[in-house]
């Protein structure tokens, strides 16, 4: 029965990753229309900034979140700026230079923390919370989860209580109708891939010290959020927030019960099931034609 | 107009002469690169009958791998000559992609890509997780090399010339299949498949059609590549191979057939000549991309046409003046 | 005798009903006019016909058989064919391949004959009854252009020559005259005349009143999903329920 | 094997940048190697120096550089008569069969290497059928890679996994009351399994119960489900069998209240591993990699020049790259060297009979040929092996375990859990 609440618990928790990741992609998606391959390397960024100013550097850990964030986010912006705008039209060009920025990505983080085994940083708050004796959980993992549900509750007060907000979600609903309304697309697409990135730069600070930290671990990220992105529907942010947290105790629960890859096996298949079922995802609608 | 398909067919013909002579005046481990590029340019045409509807799938490496397991297996558990696995290899491919067209093609668009590579991911980790008898990750080795009369095809020269033979060969059934009836009717499908519909295209057939048969040639790529390298492992058919062949077709043009190979061997060749920077590769590849995405939009295949057309104003004005 | 009988044909959408208990026939050899304000269905009952919708009850007979439910492409395969409201076209694609792929039920080939050019000969036909069509459409000399390059007129001309080059026994067409001025419209109207000497029945939904009185041989006219009346023109343009129900529109009669 | 995660004085990514444009520029594939007029005798590395598996190429890269400048600053090594230098040609592979075997035939027929080290996996596979058909000593980290017919593969060095046995043998000696073992590792075949099937056999033989055997993926992200799946059933031993992900692992252990012994193949930056746990938690954690500046190590009987210098110049150069493999290679090389000494020449053939003729000199001492019973050819040499031990907070040597002597006694073991678990055996 203890294990039964432990992964309860273990599955929680790794939910405000995979939710704070995948929101970031349906934003990007749902305004922008475009995949951001390189949004696991997003969120590598984040968790690079806090191992080296935190762990190599002594900044205070709360600043380099801070500073994680607002580096992610400027890389966010340059990329709208730069490559997204000039191929607004042509989603797979879109598609390509975010592959692109992948690789350079992955690169930089090479020179900045050498080819070394995965980086480490040690957690900045000690111990473990015990719950009945038996229910364990680290401070760090309750200073992650309770961030990512700030994040995620500030994310849906701003869309859903002021007018960028607004603007946002019309966009992603229907852009052609969005912009006859004469809401500038540029502008917004800016604060979309702002807020994404921003969201990926948190999820990556808040992984940093509860994982391994290398050039690479944005793959894993990428292929959770496609899977939650697609179960939750796409351009629908309560869909993916919901998918995530389903996905993740599915995953943890397979994981203690069976085997990791039995979980990630069965958890591409689900997503196809769903897929065969209702083709735009539990909460998704039909993207346009 | 047969005066352009005279000069065309020349043009072929002495490319293939090139091409069949290149071996011998590279270097050894460049002969090695030059039977992978020839495998890759079957993979990425293979790719474009697929994507001819205007559904871009992410399984295209998977189905290289199962056609690269199919013929490991046959050739090393039943003990089948290469000549026999070879082909079955295609058609296990074909058979996995006709299963699949069920699932996958109730999506379109964004989903039939996310769709698609679920279930190639899904694929992919049944090789890794069923130890017997795909062997886990380091798979399966020693897979014999073609026999024939008494050449010896671990060597590269001899295996180039198959590779080579194979491949054109596949390369002129997959072009007149681009020209023929059923070519038409993909496009067709693409451009508009509502209308093509109305007219009685069943577009669910002639995608899985498309699909089954991209498979097909892709397996076979799949087995001419582990048949020289004699070892099959979940690693070489990864979304990062896919993401390659991806990149060649898009940066080299997906409007006409000759697009996705210039794609291939213009990348491959450059991602090869950065070789000494070691762990910067990846990065200038990473800015090659972003660079010919933004200022070749049409594609590498679009130069030729642009060529013609600076060049070609200047005949024009000459002609004037 | 009826080329086409719809039956008691009702179409729900969630709670909206869209069509309710239409019943009419289409003599063969005619044009038949599908008319009523906007929202009376016209459109729906066009896409159920075509088999893109697939009717909540009611059957259509096609030649005295049963078409209800079936694929658009199977219902093509019987003889019916459809042009589109908006300009539908293989936008990418020549003109003559535009209308080469209209033949596709008359040239069906498998991929074996097709690499090896077996369908040859089917292939050389096809051809041939392309061109007759581009011909009969007046659109052989912009053979080459692309699809998108064309004009309005010849853009809706090709539209109809792709679906009369698959020879079809009935073609509907969704409103044809939309957007044209009046000399397009006369050119439009011989048009339709020259398609229904060629053998080919045609019902037709469309706004425009002078095309609609003066191409029809028998009309249907719907409102608010409801068949309210039925017949020649002269009846139709003096039945009080249509003249009211027009009134209240702001169509002249 | 620790790392001392001081804060490097040079701005790691301005040095790393620099060299990568000076690379550049220059274009050259041994960018620091000192050469002097003698001839030169170039040793091949095809390894991974990108990608996932760089943590198990490139650092041993270095240390062959380190240990080449070493030979050369001395005058270089006299073999037959003559005076060589020594050159490092290396060449990326990033872990892919197909970039292996172009690597390989490049630094043999291009940089004709003499000798060609690599990591092991699916890239020697690759490449062996060639290798064998021209006769190039080829050198791996995995006997699993041997074949009956690879006559020029040996594994000189880490035969991995086997020294594992050692680790179990000291801890049922140390530790009666320990009865029952979870084993948890990475899905690979060529790492995790064959590591798994050893520390089963090791276990057995040891009387201890083996309870639950955790084989995971490469795509978990959180081991807090795993580890509690494991504790679950409260295993007396946790054993990590070369899981690339020890830190998360630990970390887990530490938080969710484990208070058992642990083993583990390898313990990589242990001392960030204490930063992320307790220098309590992590003392008496039992592994099999010696930190390089280890008293023990520098006593008699151990085959390797100065290692504590070893250590001291590369972390000058390289400060976070250190992992097992750095030393492993030069051991390689090293040995290499001896038997080309010993045969006079440096042709595959005459090195490849002398390494099997003469009595080899095992890197911590003994040397015995083995691998006949598992994978059909005795090209794994196998001798002493340190069993180390965390002791207030640094890893101290404890003894040295006899392989050769486990593996003529229970090999049999060993083979039917090689089975059970679908590995290649004869």
């Amino acid at each position: 029965m203890e294990l039964f609440l432990q992964s309860i618990v273990n599955g929680t928790i790794q939910s405000g990753f995979f939710a704070l990741a995948a929101v970031g992609l349906v934003l990007i998606f749902g305004v922008m229309g475009v995949v951001n391959f390189a949004h696991g390397e997003l969120v590598m960024v984040g968790a690079y900034t806090v191992w080296f100013l935190h762990a190599q550097h002594n900044t205070p850990f709360l600043i380099t979140i801070v500073i994680a964030i607002s580096l992610v986010t400027v890389i966010g912006m340059l990329m709208e700026k730069f490559l997204f705008r000039p191929m607004r039209d042509d989603p797979l060009g879109g598609l390509i230079c975010s592959i692109g920025v992948l690789f350079i990505l992955q690169v930089a983080a090479t020179l900045v923390g050498g080819d070394g085994p995965s980086k480490q940083v040690p957690p900045p708050f000690e111990g473990t919370m015990v719950l009945f004796d038996f229910l364990r959980i680290p401070y760090q993992r309750l200073f992650s989860i309770a961030v990512s549900i700030a994040a995620l509750g500030l994310l849906w007060h701003f869309l859903t209580h002021t007018k960028l907000g607004w603007a946002l979600r019309a966009v992603s609903q229907d852009r052609e109708a969005a912009s006859l309304q004469g809401i500038n697309s540029n502008r917004i697409s800016m604060i979309a891939i702002a807020v994404g990135a921003a969201m990926a730069g948190l999820a990556g600070a808040l992984m940093a010290p509860l994982t391994n930290i290398n050039p690479h671990m944005g793959h894993n990220v990428i292929i959770t959020a496609f899977i939650v992105t697609i179960v939750g529907g796409v351009g629908s942010l309560s869909g993916a927030v919901i998918a995530s947290v389903l996905y993740a105790l599915y995953h943890t629960f397979v994981t203690t019960y069976f085997n990791g890859t039995v979980a990630t096996i069965s958890g591409l298949l689900i997503m196809v099931l769903v897929l065969i079922i209702r083709p735009t995802g539990i909460m998704g609608h039909r993207v346009s034609e | 107009m047969p005066g352009t398909v005279i000069r065309k067919t020349v043009a072929i013909g002495i490319l293939f002469i090139a091409l069949a002579i290149l071996p011998h005046f590279l270097k050894y481990h460049h002969q090695d690169f030059l039977i992978f590029l020839v495998i890759n340019v079957l993979v990425v045409v293979s790719y474009r009958l697929v994507t001819l509807t205007g559904e871009w799938s992410l399984i295209h490496a998977v189905m290289m791998g199962v056609g690269a397991y199919g013929s490991a297996l046959l050739s090393k558990q039943a003990g089948l000559s290469f000549w026999i696995s070879f082909p079955l290899a295609g058609g296990i491919a074909a058979i996995v992609a006709a299963l699949l067209c069920f699932p996958l093609f109730r999506m379109t668009q964004f989903y039939f890509l996310i769709g698609s590579f679920a279930a190639g991911e899904a694929i992919r980790l049944s090789w890794i997780h069923f130890i017997k008898p795909f062997g886990g990750t380091s798979g399966i080795s020693a897979i014999p090399s073609p026999e024939l009369l008494d050449i010896d095809f671990l060597e590269p020269i001899p295996y180039f010339y198959l590779v080579l033979i194979i491949v054109t060969i596949c390369l002129f059934l997959l072009f007149r299949i681009e020209k023929s009836r059923i070519g038409l009717t993909l496009h067709a499908v693409h451009w508009k498949a509502s209308l093509a519909e109305s007219i009685g295209v069943n577009t669910w057939n002639y995608r899985s059609l498309a699909f089954i048969t991209g498979s097909f040639f892709v397996g076979l790529a799949g087995a001419l590549k582990v048949h020289y390298i004699g070892t099959v492992t979940p690693k070489q058919f990864d979304i990062g191979f896919m993401v390659f062949i991806l990149i060649w077709v898009i940066v080299g043009g997906y409007r006409t057939f000759y697009g996705a190979i210039l794609g291939a061997v213009v990348l491959s060749v450059l991602d090869e000549m950065f070789r000494e920077f070691n762990e910067l590769r990846p990065a200038i590849y990473g800015a090659i991309l972003i660079f010919s995405i933004l200022y070749l939009p049409a594609g590498l295949e679009s130069l030729p046409q642009r060529l013609k057309r600076v060049f070609g104003r200047k005949d024009r004005q000459m002609e004037r003046t | 005798m009826a080329i086409l009988e719809v039956q008691n044909l009702t179409k729900k959408f969630g709670g909206l009903t869209a069509l309710n208990d239409v019943s009419f026939k289409v003599g063969e050899g005619q044009i038949h006019g599908l008319i009523g304000p906007n929202g009376a269905g016209k459109s729906t009952m066009f896409k159920n016909i075509a088999g893109f919708y697939t009717p909540t009850r009611g059957d259509i007979l096609f030649e005295g058989k049963s078409i209800t439910g079936q694929t658009p492409s199977r219902i093509s395969m019987s003889g019916i064919v459809r042009t589109f409201q908006e300009t539908t076209l293989f936008q990418e694609m020549t003109v003559f391949e535009n209308v080469l792929v209209g033949t596709h039920n008359r040239s069906r080939t498998n991929i074996f004959s097709a690499i090896i050019g077996l369908d040859r000969l089917i292939q050389q036909q096809a051809r041939t009854s392309a061109m007759q069509a581009l011909e009969f459409m007046g659109l052989e000399d912009r053979k080459h252009q692309l699809a998108s390059e064309l004009p309005l007129g010849s853009q809706r001309a090709l539209a109809i020559a792709i679906a009369l080059v698959s020879k079809p026994k009935l073609m509907l067409m969704d409103e044809p005259f939309a957007g044209m001025n009046p000399e397009e419209t006369r050119g439009m109207m011989q048009l339709t005349r020259k398609v229904r000497e060629s053998g080919v029945t045609i019902v037709l939904v469309e706004h425009d009143m002078k095309a609609v009185m003066g191409l029809c041989d028998q009309l249907t006219v719907l409102n608010f999903g409801t068949l309210l009346a039925g017949g020649s023109p002269e009846q139709v343009r003096n039945n009080p329920d249509v003249i009211n129900a027009y009134l209240g529109g702001s169509h002249q009669v | 094997m620790a790392t001392h995660t001081q804060h490097p004085a040079r701005r790691k990514f301005l040095k790393k940048a620099a060299a990568g444009t000076v690379a550049a520029t220059t274009a050259s594939v041994f960018p620091n190697i000192v050469l002097s007029a003698n001839k030169t005798l170039t040793v091949g590395m095809n390894i991974p120096m990108t990608g996932d598996y760089a943590p198990w190429g490139l650092p041993g890269l270095y240390g062959c550089e380190i240990i080449a400048n070493n030979i050369n600053k001395e005058g270089g090594v006299t073999i037959g008569g003559e005076t060589y230098d020594i050159k490092v040609a290396s060449y990326d592979h990033g872990y892919d069969t197909e970039k292996a075997l172009q690597g390989f035939k490049k630094l043999v027929l291009e940089d004709d290497a003499s000798m060609i080290m690599m990591l092991g996996g699916s890239t020697v596979a690759a490449v062996l059928p060639w290798a064998t058909r021209k006769k190039v000593l080829t050198t791996t980290l995995l006997p699993s890679d041997i074949t009956p017919d690879s006559n020029y593969l040996v594994a000189t060095c880490e035969s991995h996994p086997l020294y594992n046995v050692t680790g179990v043998e000291w801890l049922a000696r140390n530790f009666p009351d320990v009865k029952s073992a979870a084993i948890v590792t990475n899905n690979d075949a060529e790492y995790g399994l064959q590591s798994a099937a050893t520390y089963q056999a090791a276990f057995e033989v040891a009387g201890i119960d083996v309870i639950d055997t955790h084989l995971h993926g490469f795509d978990v992200t959180d081991f807090a489900p795993i580890v509690s799946s494991v504790l679950a059933k409260n295993p007396d031993v946790f054993c990590m069998a070369t899981s690339f992900y020890v830190t998360p692992i630990m970390e887990q252990l530490y938080h969710q209240g484990y208070k058992g012994k642990i083993i583990s193949c390898t313990l990589d930056y242990y001392d960030e591993i204490i930063a992320k746990t307790s220098k309590e938690f992590v003392n008496g954690t039992i592994f099999q990699f010696p930190d390089f500046d280890d008293p023990k190590l520098q006593e008699a009987g151990v085959n390797f020049p100065d290692p504590a210098g070893f250590d001291a110049a590369f972390r000058k150069d390289h400060p976070n790259d250190w992992s097992a493999v750095a030393w492993e290679y030069p051991a390689i090389l090293l040995n290499w060297l001896d038997a080309a000494k010993a045969a006079g020449s440096a042709d595959s053939e005459s090195v490849a009979a002398t390494l099997k003729a003469n009595k080899q000199e095992f890197v911590f001492g003994g040397g015995d040929w083995w691998g006949s019973q598992l994978w059909g050819l005795d090209n794994a040499l196998v001798g002493r092996w340190p069993i180390v031990v965390i002791e207030d907070g640094k890893a101290r040597i404890q003894e040295y375990g006899d392989v050769a002597g486990w593996l003529s006694n229970n090999k049999d073991v060993l083979v039917k859990h090689m089975k059970d678990l679908g590995l290649r055996t004869v």
